[in-house]
């Protein structure tokens, strides 16, 4: 079934302008040798998420999917937590 | 009735409400997820483990370049979903246009990693090298080590097979293109275009992960 | 029946095509049907279980009567077997080869592609109602991606060097760099075969998950799910999520193998334990996956047999999802001596010990199946007992393993042999000879021989215990794994008579297993000819005749019940399918909802 | 032929905690073993078909599930509770060393290295033997395991010691022998073609003799 037929035309160009000011901000960021090493990472990995979620949640229309798609989209994430936590662990 | 149209008659029922081919498509995703999972997961590991092989974002690697080239991947993502929505109402011409301006930025995209590793083995930042000295565009060539085999191992790894996804994709574009132009798809026959865009955007978010661990951190 | 039920029902005659004869190589070559797929599957895996086997009984020569000429070495080349007068004697080297592939292709192209391909394929659409696979000619393409995978790994036995001799789970370094083991093709082989392979499993996987999800026939809820798709549903999200993985680990193996890069390497960074962990957090998965569809194969044969609801319907398909999410957090089990953080031991000690516990639901739930039964103790039943009873005892060893100060000294012992042969072999392998046997009818219409079958069983389940059990002792007495020759170690020397004990044994269990290749292709003609429900079954692929025709259905089936409706006080027989209507009308929930056809893309 | 279940003697500090793990886990798994098995065995006997015979139309019983889901549980968690203990003493909390000692692995043999009678490893003083780790009675002796090339694994059966030497790592392990006498060291990893052959000797003195034995050592291999 076609999504979003019902729905008002989505904000494509907005979440691009999004994307678009994000990476401008990121690779700005980046540089300012002022702010520690440990939160520039954070804020960075912040960003770069929050720019995948625009992507997913609007141009591949998760917004308008069912609960059961986004339940089954989410299956990776606490193994992906436990690989990266468990890995992590054994370095530190 | 068709079979076809059965099998798809069929999916709404216990099912998904997501037919077959979109939901086909999002599973594979996820498989997706877990593989680029492991080499970003090996990639942090070994670089918590070994610092002293990894450099400073810039010092090695272009990032203006790459920024502009992950604009490039942005600007392909809206293309897609501009394509998908034409076909949703039905425009035919709209869907071909959006498709081929897709395939144009995918493959310029392709383009300038060709030429980034072009000029990055020029530098002498190679995939393999037991140590590799002060290369990159700000540092003299026979100046101090500042990186190891690890940076450039794990570099080419993930962007490489990044890029590996983006050509599969340029392909698959193309496919698409060739069965729009033929007239295949209409408002209520979009999955075509639909998962194929379910791949390219999904291409694309690996990028902005991808662009920020491995060039901005 | 109500109105949509008809309405359904039209739809499905109207829309059943009249088949006609598909050509030659449409029909068994590049058969798009799932049942043909099933077939294809079956006949390679048991090929290369074959030879898995025949892999074993070397090795075993070389345990049991240590670096003595074997018989027949003469014919191999002279990179396996050192000549000497008497005869030839194996290499080192050959033996490392042989256990790695022994692991290797029992695994990845014996067990898994049985369990999975044959199975996957053959009781999927039929036990959920549906034509076929959401996508026939993915499922083409996954069974034709293990053919070049096979043939790779078997063609590396020919080059240069010699097959990879790394063991099943190739750690590195040992694995990164030709230089440590003189093997450098074949590895590199062994690491894009199971790449090869990997993504034939994974193409699979996303096929059975899309048809589970969607392609249930009207009525069939997930809690209506016979036990066998539902464990297969299970396996196919944890290939789906695992093999990824693997996929990553082994592509990064191969690029320092091939390029020289230093993932796993440590002279150049490298971190060996990296692999481990990689390779463990897809192989825990993997040992599920081997044994989860063997579980439901025999929850459905149990039931069946003694004519008897599964006993707790609800909390094996619970436990099935445990087992299944539980799998990913204990993989660190396997690296306790591995040099990984004594802490992350004792986590990991913990969640191996939780896991045991939805097995400890699904075995007694088995056993309260059987309790107050009308057990008919025909071979299918035979083989899914003895899984049950192999089972257990696989599994209670693994509670030593788990305890990590105990694992410290059975560590990369025979203990752990033991445990490996008596969850696959007496677990999955038992559990495929019992679905074989069970649905040998209806793939191709004709039944095994039952006296035959019941001889290769007897012969099997002493011979089986007689190779296996000793291994634990073995164990206990400190031989470690992998080892070519035992006997040079001076305390290990006194265990020469019972690894001769066992070799016997295991060359009579090799030549037990051909009365059931006689048996299996005698009966493919000569065998009595098969109702279209032998077992009086109640699950959907029952009501199709044996062998079903292309599209499986004739009409559309509607499902009323769950599967395990045995000798249910409101059927006359014992049994009640699920399509039967019942008696009085049916109830609101059996109603499917309004159907809107959608688009499909291809 | 032994088809004991009993461990071979061991003569560590911690091999008996540890083989008294086994020994625990042994009689559970083994009443466990004897019960379900044997349930098995009778009900298949005692229901198997008979004419006219109708199986009982029963779905299960939240209750026993419980009970089945909560025994094993405790039982499991309680084994790995008492299991924690004993691998934190063998694995994490290191004694005082009496003896300290470097072991490197490497394609096929040990290399061991001593620390000389300034009692301090890196020094030019220390000494080496080769397949052969010699250490006095009742005292700690912490290793530190390290290897050349690839994983091995170093496996003392008697002392119940095992530990994986990875390359560009370096582990600690210890053990505390109780009684003298001539012990085996294990190879346990597969580690390439020379594998089986990677074993050496653990001799272990008394106090007094492994003084003798180290001097006579530290005095011949001094430049
Ligand atoms: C089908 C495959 C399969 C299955 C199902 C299992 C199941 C289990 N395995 Fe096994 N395992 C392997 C295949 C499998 N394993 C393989 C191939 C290896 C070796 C890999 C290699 O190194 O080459 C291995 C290795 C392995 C190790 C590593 C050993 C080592 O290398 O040192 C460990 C350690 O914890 C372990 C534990 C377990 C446990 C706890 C279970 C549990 O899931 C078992 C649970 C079942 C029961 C416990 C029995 C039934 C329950 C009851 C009767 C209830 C009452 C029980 C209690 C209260 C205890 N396994
Ligand atoms: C499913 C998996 C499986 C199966 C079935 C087997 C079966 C057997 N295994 Fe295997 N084994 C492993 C998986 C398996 N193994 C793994 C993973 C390892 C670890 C590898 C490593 O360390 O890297 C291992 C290791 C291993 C070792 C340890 C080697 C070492 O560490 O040095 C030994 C030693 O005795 C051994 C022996 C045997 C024997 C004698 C059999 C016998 O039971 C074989 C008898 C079976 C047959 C002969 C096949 C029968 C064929 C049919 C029934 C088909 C007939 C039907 C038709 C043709 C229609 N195995
Ligand atoms: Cu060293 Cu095995
Ligand atoms: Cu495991």
């Amino acid at each position: 079934m076609s999504t979003g037929e019902a729905h008002k035309p989505p904000p494509y160009m907005l979440v691009w302008l999004g994307l678009f000011l994000l990476t401008m901000a990121e690779v700005g960021y980046a540089f300012i040798t002022a702010i520690p090493k440990l939160w520039l990472a954070i804020g960075l990995i912040v960003m770069a998420f929050y720019k995948a979620w625009l992507v997913a949640v609007y141009y591949m229309h998760l917004k308008w999917e069912p609960k059961r798609l986004w339940l089954m989209v989410s299956v990776p994430i606490p193994l992906i937590m436990i690989l990266i936590f468990v890995v992590l662990n054994e370095i530190f | 009735m068709t079979t076809q149209a059965m099998t798809a008659g069929r999916a709404p029922m216990p099912g998904m409400k997501v037919y077959n081919l979109k939901l086909g498509m999002w599973i594979f995703l996820l498989s997706e997820v877990m593989f680029f999972t492991g080499l970003i997961g090996s990639y942090v590991i070994l670089r918590f483990a070994h610092p002293g092989q990894f450099t400073e974002p810039g010092v090695v690697l272009n990032v203006p370049l790459t920024a502009f080239n992950t604009f490039l991947l942005i600007c392909s993502s809206v293309t897609m979903v501009k394509a998908y929505a034409a076909i949703q109402q039905g425009d035919q011409q709209g869907l071909k246009n959006w498709l081929l301006a897709t395939i144009l930025i995918g493959a310029s995209f392709v383009g300038v990693q060709v030429y980034e590793y072009i000029a990055l083995v020029g530098e002498g930042f190679v995939p393999v090298a037991e140590a590799y000295h002060a290369v990159g565009r700000h540092m003299p060539h026979d100046g101090p080590v500042v990186g190891g085999q690890l940076y450039g191992s794990t570099f080419y790894t993930m962007t490489g097979f990044h890029g590996a996804h983006v050509s599969i994709g340029v392909l698959c574009l193309c496919f698409t293109y060739w069965r729009a132009a033929k007239g295949e798809y209409s408002a209520d026959n979009l999955g075509g275009v639909e998962i194929m865009g379910l791949y390219w955007h999904f291409v694309d978010l690996v990028w902005i992960i991808l662009f920020t661990i491995v060039y901005l951190i | 029946m109500s109105t949509i039920e008809q309405e359904m029902v039209h739809a499905a005659e109207g829309g059943h095509h009249d088949h006609h004869e598909l050509p030659f190589i449409r029909k068994y070559i590049f058969s798009t049907d799932h049942k043909m797929i099933a077939k294809q599957f079956m006949f390679v895996s048991l090929f290369f279980l074959v030879i898995g086997g025949l892999l074993a009984a070397m090795m075993r020569w070389q345990l049991g009567y240590p670096s003595q000429p074997m018989p027949g070495g003469m014919l191999l080349p002279d990179a396996m077997m050192a000549p000497t007068p008497n005869g030839a004697i194996m290499l080192p080297e050959f033996y490392n080869s042989l256990v790695t592939m022994h692991g290797t292709i029992m695994i990845f192209f014996a067990i898994m592609p049985l369990l999975v391909g044959l199975f996957g394929n053959l009781l999927i659409p039929l036990q959920i109602g549906a034509e076929d696979m959401a996508f026939p000619r993915l499922n083409m393409i996954s069974f034709w991606l293990a053919i070049p995978a096979g043939i790779l790994m078997l063609a590396s036995f020919a080059v240069e060097g010699g097959a990879a001799g790394a063991g099943w789970t190739s750690y590195a370094p040992l694995s990164a760099s030709g230089e440590w083991t003189g093997v450098y093709l074949g590895q590199q082989l062994w690491l894009a075969s199971l790449t090869i392979l990997g993504f034939s499993s994974l193409v699979g996987a996303v096929n059975y998950i899309t048809t589970v999800i969607n392609m249930r026939a009207p009525g069939m809820t997930w809690f209506r799910m016979p036990l066998a798709t539902w464990a297969l549903f299970i396996t196919a999200i944890l290939i789906l999520l695992a093999i990824p993985v693997l996929a990553g680990a082994l592509i990064m193996l191969l690029f320092d193998q091939t390029l020289g890069t230093g993932f796993f390497r440590p002279e150049v960074g490298g971190e060996p334990l990296l692999w481990q962990h990689l390779f463990w957090f897809f192989g825990h998965p993997e040992v599920y996956i081997l044994i989860l569809p063997a579980m439901g194969i025999a929850s459905e044969v149990l039931s069946n047999r003694a004519r008897k609801p599964i006993f707790g319907y609800h909390s094996m398909v619970l436990a099935i999802i445990g087992i299944g999410f539980l799998g990913w957090i204990v993989w660190g089990h396997h690296m306790f001596m591995s040099g990984m953080n004594p802490l992350l031991g004792t986590s990991f000690m913990i969640s191996t010990m939780a896991i045991a516990v939805p097995s400890a639901i699904k075995t007694f739930n088995w056993m309260a199946t059987v309790w107050k039964g009308d057990i008919h103790l025909d071979s299918p039943m035979l083989y899914a007992l003895a899984f049950v009873s192999m089972f257990i005892i696989g599994g209670l060893s693994g509670i030593f393993m788990a305890s990590t100060p105990v694992d410290i000294y059975i560590h990369d012992t025979y203990f752990i042999v033991a445990h490996i042969h008596y969850v696959l072999f007496g677990g999955s392998l038992f559990a495929i000879f019992a679905g074989i046997t069970f649905w040998y009818p209806k793939m191709f219409g004709r039944m095994m021989n039952e006296s035959l079958n019941k001889l290769h069983f007897g012969l099997t389940i002493v011979l089986y215990n007689l190779v296996f059990w000793p291994m634990h002792n073995l164990g206990l007495q400190g031989m470690m794994r992998r080892i070519y020759d035992f006997t040079q170690y001076e305390y290990l020397a006194p265990l020469q008579p019972m690894n001769e004990f066992i070799s016997i044994s295991v060359f009579l269990l090799v030549a037990t297993q051909s009365i059931y290749a006689f048996n299996f292709f005698w009966s493919l003609f000569k065998g009595e000819k098969a109702s279209d429900n032998p077992w009086d079954s109640n699950t959907l692929e029952w009501t199709v005749p044996s062998p079903p025709p292309h599209g499986n259905f004739p009409e559309m089936p509607v499902v009323y019940r769950g599967p395990y409706e045995y000798s249910s006080p409101e059927s006359e027989t014992d049994f009640y399918p699920q399509t039967t209507p019942p008696s009085n009308p049916p109830v609101q929930d059996l109603i499917p909802e309004p159907v809107t056809p959608t688009p499909e893309g291809f | 032929m032994n088809w004991s279940w009993m461990l071979p003697p061991s003569f560590s500090t911690v091999s008996g905690d540890i083989d008294g793990i086994y020994y625990v886990i042994l009689w559970i798994t083994g009443i466990i073993f004897v019960i379900t098995e044997g349930l098995l065995f009778y009900f298949i006997f005692k229901y198997r078909h008979k004419e006219g015979r109708k199986a009982r139309y029963d779905h299960g019983s939240t209750k026993m599930e419980i009970a089945w889901t909560m025994i094993p549980l405790v039982i499991v968690l309680w084994i790995g509770f008492v299991s924690k203990g004993v691998w934190d003493t063998v694995k994490v909390d290191v004694p005082p060393a009496g003896l300290e000692v470097i072991v490197v692995g490497k394609q096929f043999e040990w290399n061991v290295t001593y620390p000389g009678p300034d009692g301090a490893l890196g020094t030019s003083d220390d000494f080496e033997t080769l397949n052969e780790l010699h250490a006095p009675v009742d005292q700690p002796v912490v290793i530190t395991l390290r290897s050349d090339d690839v994983l091995h694994s170093f496996f003392l059966p008697e002392m119940r010691i095992k530990q994986d030497a990875v390359p560009g790592q370096d582990i600690t392990v210890w053990f505390e022998a109780i009684q003298p006498g001539d012990y085996t060291i294990g190879c346990a990893e597969l580690c390439g073609i020379g594998h089986t052959t990677m074993g050496g000797r653990l001799i272990v003195y008394t106090e007094a003799d492994f003084q003798a034995w180290s001097s006579a050592q530290a005095q011949q291999q001094q430049p």
